[in-house]
């Protein structure tokens, strides 16, 4: 067995397969910016929904919630919440808005987060444009 | 026969095989599973004339030559049973 | 076997023969999924092998197959010390694998002029991984080929091991398509 | 310790085991929370603690990473060290940087935490693991670059090896990764795909490279086998780890709105993820089995064997558990995902700091190489205790996992997010048993450094 087996090909290896899969990876992610318009509908981001996504981000609602499957894995998907709330921005804001400040004793509670009127809108339309992004019909079902 | 006469007629080979699984493959709009098995027998066929000869693992020591056999042969394998039976 | 001649060594060296390998099993997982897909959506794969030459998938097939054949005189000649005759049959395998490039993107402008693209639907997906990332395979390979091809006609180049390699890494993509063009051109 | 500035990494290991201490305090807190869900609520809710447990983690597997360069670099490089003020310093910033957004979590809601800090200016925070205000991230980038710009002169004019080049790779790739934390567009979908280059090429890329050099250079010292070995290998295991970890990217891929080529993509290129976990395994063990002396350091070669097997089981075999697309459609945001999460991340990343830690510390203390046979013994229980607690923990997670995709996503009465939680308290209450297991080993581990007896003598 006299096989050939030298570091500088090894290196030649690392570095050549490691830039050219990355050339790929950069091609095929130029690719998807372009394809997603049509599947995100960025078209219906308004500014109440730019609005929405900074109050989800100023809570850190991922702390607790999964959106689209990624986050934290105590409070449930937000990323079809609208659908499950049976399509209507109200049903989020009310129950956003009806936290109890102490929790429920025993159980698992979202905190109070005292939002204005306009943040409530904003999340809630923030959801609704999430809700319709083309997830590949992920998750399987309204449960999310 | 001189190394360089080989590599020809491996080529040659090669050549034809590729010719006639082309013939065969546009011989019908859908394929029939006889003539399926032909063409991945073909193919398996130029997958080890190409590994022994062109790549020149015919006499190397080593599960090299195996390995690369058993690539080409076990894939067109396992091709033709999903094609056949699912 | 008859003659029981000497074991020789691998060609080239273990570390490309792992690459080989890696990138083996990954076209292997490729072609499997693509097998198991057409069974799910037969009339898509098939209307879709309709929009396909092959014609030029069999011009594609031997000029990558002489590409290899002049890849392997061109190591032969090299190690019995014939440098420069190396170098031609090495330029003339590079010309084939141009041959290729022709042939190859005469055929995307096809598809794209019917305006078929990666996402237009399940088999076009595979048809475009595939073919694009062996494409790219051969792309890095040609490179390759080019280098060794200038450094045998220059200096009194002497390194078997990143010769063989190179060839090898070179019949491996041939390989590739080798299993490639059956089953996406003829196969339907 | 061939070079004295190499004792600057000591304050960075005492450092990083302390937060690994907090990390865990705020593991257990958040463990105790999913079944008893009023648990310190109002006070210290579920997300906060979250942001601390997560934070505190690669506050202080960073810490364990540059504190491994310090000590790395100058033994590679045969030189000492550029600066070890400016590392000192960094330190301090660094520490500063750390603590006060761990205090900025606890003490004020997030909400006002991103008013005070400005957030409105750059938004940046309330993503995942990327919480720290966004002048603490401006902090990080400071504290990265005079930490590059320190090995990097090192090694400049010093010996260059292949250790030494991967782990400044490794380095620089983990900076560079970084500062896509700063871009969070207003497209969700296009913030999403972007946080993947800081988490993904950070975990499943660059880490690697670190990892891979820390690993060889220990495997190096403790088992005197030739570096020309030990370095093609390395340099085997890291090319296959990037070759398929970058367009393995795409199992993040598969639901977040990209195109659907992703599915086909991420499960077949990270389907072949494993192999480089599989070949670090057999790589520390043959090195371990072709020794050619026997280093007094038992615990060190146990940590390096452990993280090996480890890694390959955590990241590799929990991973492909979940992520070929079809599969990954039932577990996507699932316990399943919490259960890869942590062995993966006890297994590769933080095991490989320990092993780290285990073999360079006792040389900082000032013993020849080896703790005494006793310490050794205390370390060598932690180590067990530890890895025992986590294959619990990843095997109840898996277990709360598959229940909940049985009863919240298959058939055709799925049930409610909150109704299936409850019915799968038994294993919450099972993995915070196995993370209170866990923590007595954690405090195994810190008695071990307490343990006195004559040192270990270098046989061989």
């Amino acid at each position: 067995m006299s096989e050939a087996f030298t570091k500088s090909m090894a290196r030649n290896i690392f570095f050549g397969g490691s830039l050219f899969f990355f050339l790929v990876f950069v091609g095929l992610t130029i690719h998807t910016t372009r394809e997603l318009p049509e599947r995100d509908h960025r078209e219906n981001i308004n500014e109440m929904v730019v609005l929405g996504k900074k109050v989800w981000e100023d809570n850190n609602c991922i702390g607790c919630h999964t959106l689209l499957g990624e986050g934290a894995y105590f409070a449930p998907e937000l990323g079809n919440v609208y659908t499950r709330f049976g399509n209507s921005k109200e049903a989020i804001k009310g129950f956003i808005m009806s936290r109890p400040v102490n929790g429920i004793p025993g159980r698992r509670s979202m905190p109070q987060f005292n939002l204005t009127e306009e943040e409530l809108e904003g999340i809630a339309e923030f959801l609704k444009w999430t809700s319709e992004v083309n997830t590949a019909n992920w998750p399987p079902n309204i449960q999310g | 026969m001189s190394k360089n006469t080989v590599l020809f007629i491996t080529w040659v080979a090669l050549i034809i095989l590729t010719l006639i699984a082309v013939i065969v493959g546009e011989s019908s709009l859908h394929i029939s599973s006889t003539l399926l098995i032909v063409i991945l027998v073909l193919g398996a066929i130029k997958a080890q004339l190409l590994v022994d000869h062109l790549m020149g693992l015919r006499y190397v020591a080593g599960p090299w030559r195996l390995a690369l056999s058993l690539y080409s042969i076990v894939l067109f394998l396992i091709i033709t049973l999903i094609y056949l039976l699912v | 076997m008859l003659n029981t001649s000497t074991k020789s060594p691998l060609p080239g060296d273990v570390a490309m023969w792992v690459l080989i390998l890696a990138e083996l099993s990954v076209f292997a997982l490729l072609f499997l999924t693509y097998a198991v897909n057409r069974q799910i959506h037969p009339e898509l794969f098939f209307n879709g092998q309709q929009q396909l030459h092959p014609i030029a998938g069999s011009i594609i097939t031997i000029a990558l197959l002489s590409a290899s054949f002049f890849v392997a005189l061109s190591v032969n000649l090299f190690k019995q010390q014939k440098s420069r005759r190396a170098a031609y049959a090495m330029w003339t395998a590079v010309s084939f694998g141009l041959v290729y490039l022709a042939v190859k993107s005469w055929e995307y402008q096809q598809l794209f002029d019917l305006d078929i693209g990666l996402s237009t639907d399940s088999f076009f997906t595979f048809y475009y991984l595939l073919t694009v990332f062996h494409l790219l395979h051969v792309i890095l390979g040609l490179g390759l080929l080019c280098y060794v091809a200038s450094k045998l006609l220059t200096s009194k180049w002497h390194e078997p091991n990143i010769m063989e390699s190179i060839a090898s890494y070179w019949h491996m993509v041939d390989l590739v398509w080798l299993i490639l063009f059956p089953l996406l051109y003829l196969v339907h | 310790m061939k070079f004295q500035s190499q004792a600057v990494a000591k304050p960075y290991f005492i450092a990083a085991i302390v937060l690994f201490i907090g990390q865990i305090i705020f593991g257990l807190v958040m463990g105790l929370q999913y079944v008893i869900g009023d648990f310190l609520f109002p006070a210290i809710p579920f997300n906060v603690a979250r942001m601390v447990h997560t934070n505190l983690l690669i506050i202080w597997l960073l810490f364990g990473f540059m504190g491994s360069a310090y000590y790395l670099i100058p033994e590679e490089s045969e030189t000492e060290l550029y600066s070890p003020k400016l590392a000192i310093a960094l330190f301090w910033i660094f520490l500063a940087a750390g603590v006060l957004t761990i205090i900025g979590y606890l003490a004020v809601p997030y909400a006002t935490l991103a008013h005070i800090t400005g957030n409105d200016l750059l938004p940046t925070m309330g993503r995942e693991f990327l919480e720290m205000p966004t002048i603490t991230k401006v902090g990080i980038v400071i504290v990265a670059l005079g930490f590059l710009f320190n090995i990097g002169m090192t090694v400049l004019k010093g010996r260059k090896t292949a250790i030494s080049m991967i782990m400044i790779m490794g380095q620089v790739g983990l900076a560079v990764f970084f500062l896509f934390s700063f871009y969070n567009p207003e497209n969700l979908i296009l913030d999403k795909i972007f946080w993947w280059w800081v988490v993904h090429l950070w975990v499943e890329g660059v880490w690697e490279l670190i990892m891979g050099s820390i690993l060889a250079f220990v495997l190096i010292k403790t088992t005197g086998v030739d570096r020309e070995i030990i370095e093609k290998w390395l340099y085997m295991i890291i090319a296959m780890a990037l070759i398929t970890g970058i367009l393995g990217t795409g199992h993040h891929y598969f639901w977040i709105g990209a195109p659907e080529y992703w599915q086909l993509i991420g499960s077949v290129f990270s389907a072949m993820e494993p192999i480089p976990f599989f070949m670090m395994t057999l790589f520390a063990f043959n090195m371990v089995n072709q020794r050619r002396r026997e280093h007094p350091n038992k615990a060190a070669v146990l940590w390096a064997l452990g993280t090996a097997v480890m890694a390959f089981l955590g990241a590799g075999v929990w991973g492909f558990l979940h992520t070929l697309a079809p599969v990954n459609y039932f577990t996507h945001g699932t316990q399943i995902t919490a259960a890869h999460g942590h062995m993966a991340f006890y297994g590769a990343y933080v095991m490989i700091v320990l092993t780290m830690i285990s073999y360079s510390m006792p040389m900082m203390r000032g013993r020849a190489a080896a703790n005494s046979k006793a310490s050794q013994t205390v370390e060598m229980w932690s180590f067990w205790l530890m890895t025992v607690a986590m294959v619990f923990i990843t095997l109840f997670l898996t277990g709360a996992g598959i229940l909940q995709i049985f009863l919240q996503r298959m058939g055709d009465s799925p049930q409610n997010f909150m109704v299936v939680q409850e019915r799968i308290q038994i294993f919450y209450w099972l993995r915070e048993a196995a993370g209170v297991m866990f923590f007595i080993g954690l405090m195994t581990y810190v008695a071990s450094f307490f343990v006195k007896g004559k040192e270990a003598t270098l046989k061989g």
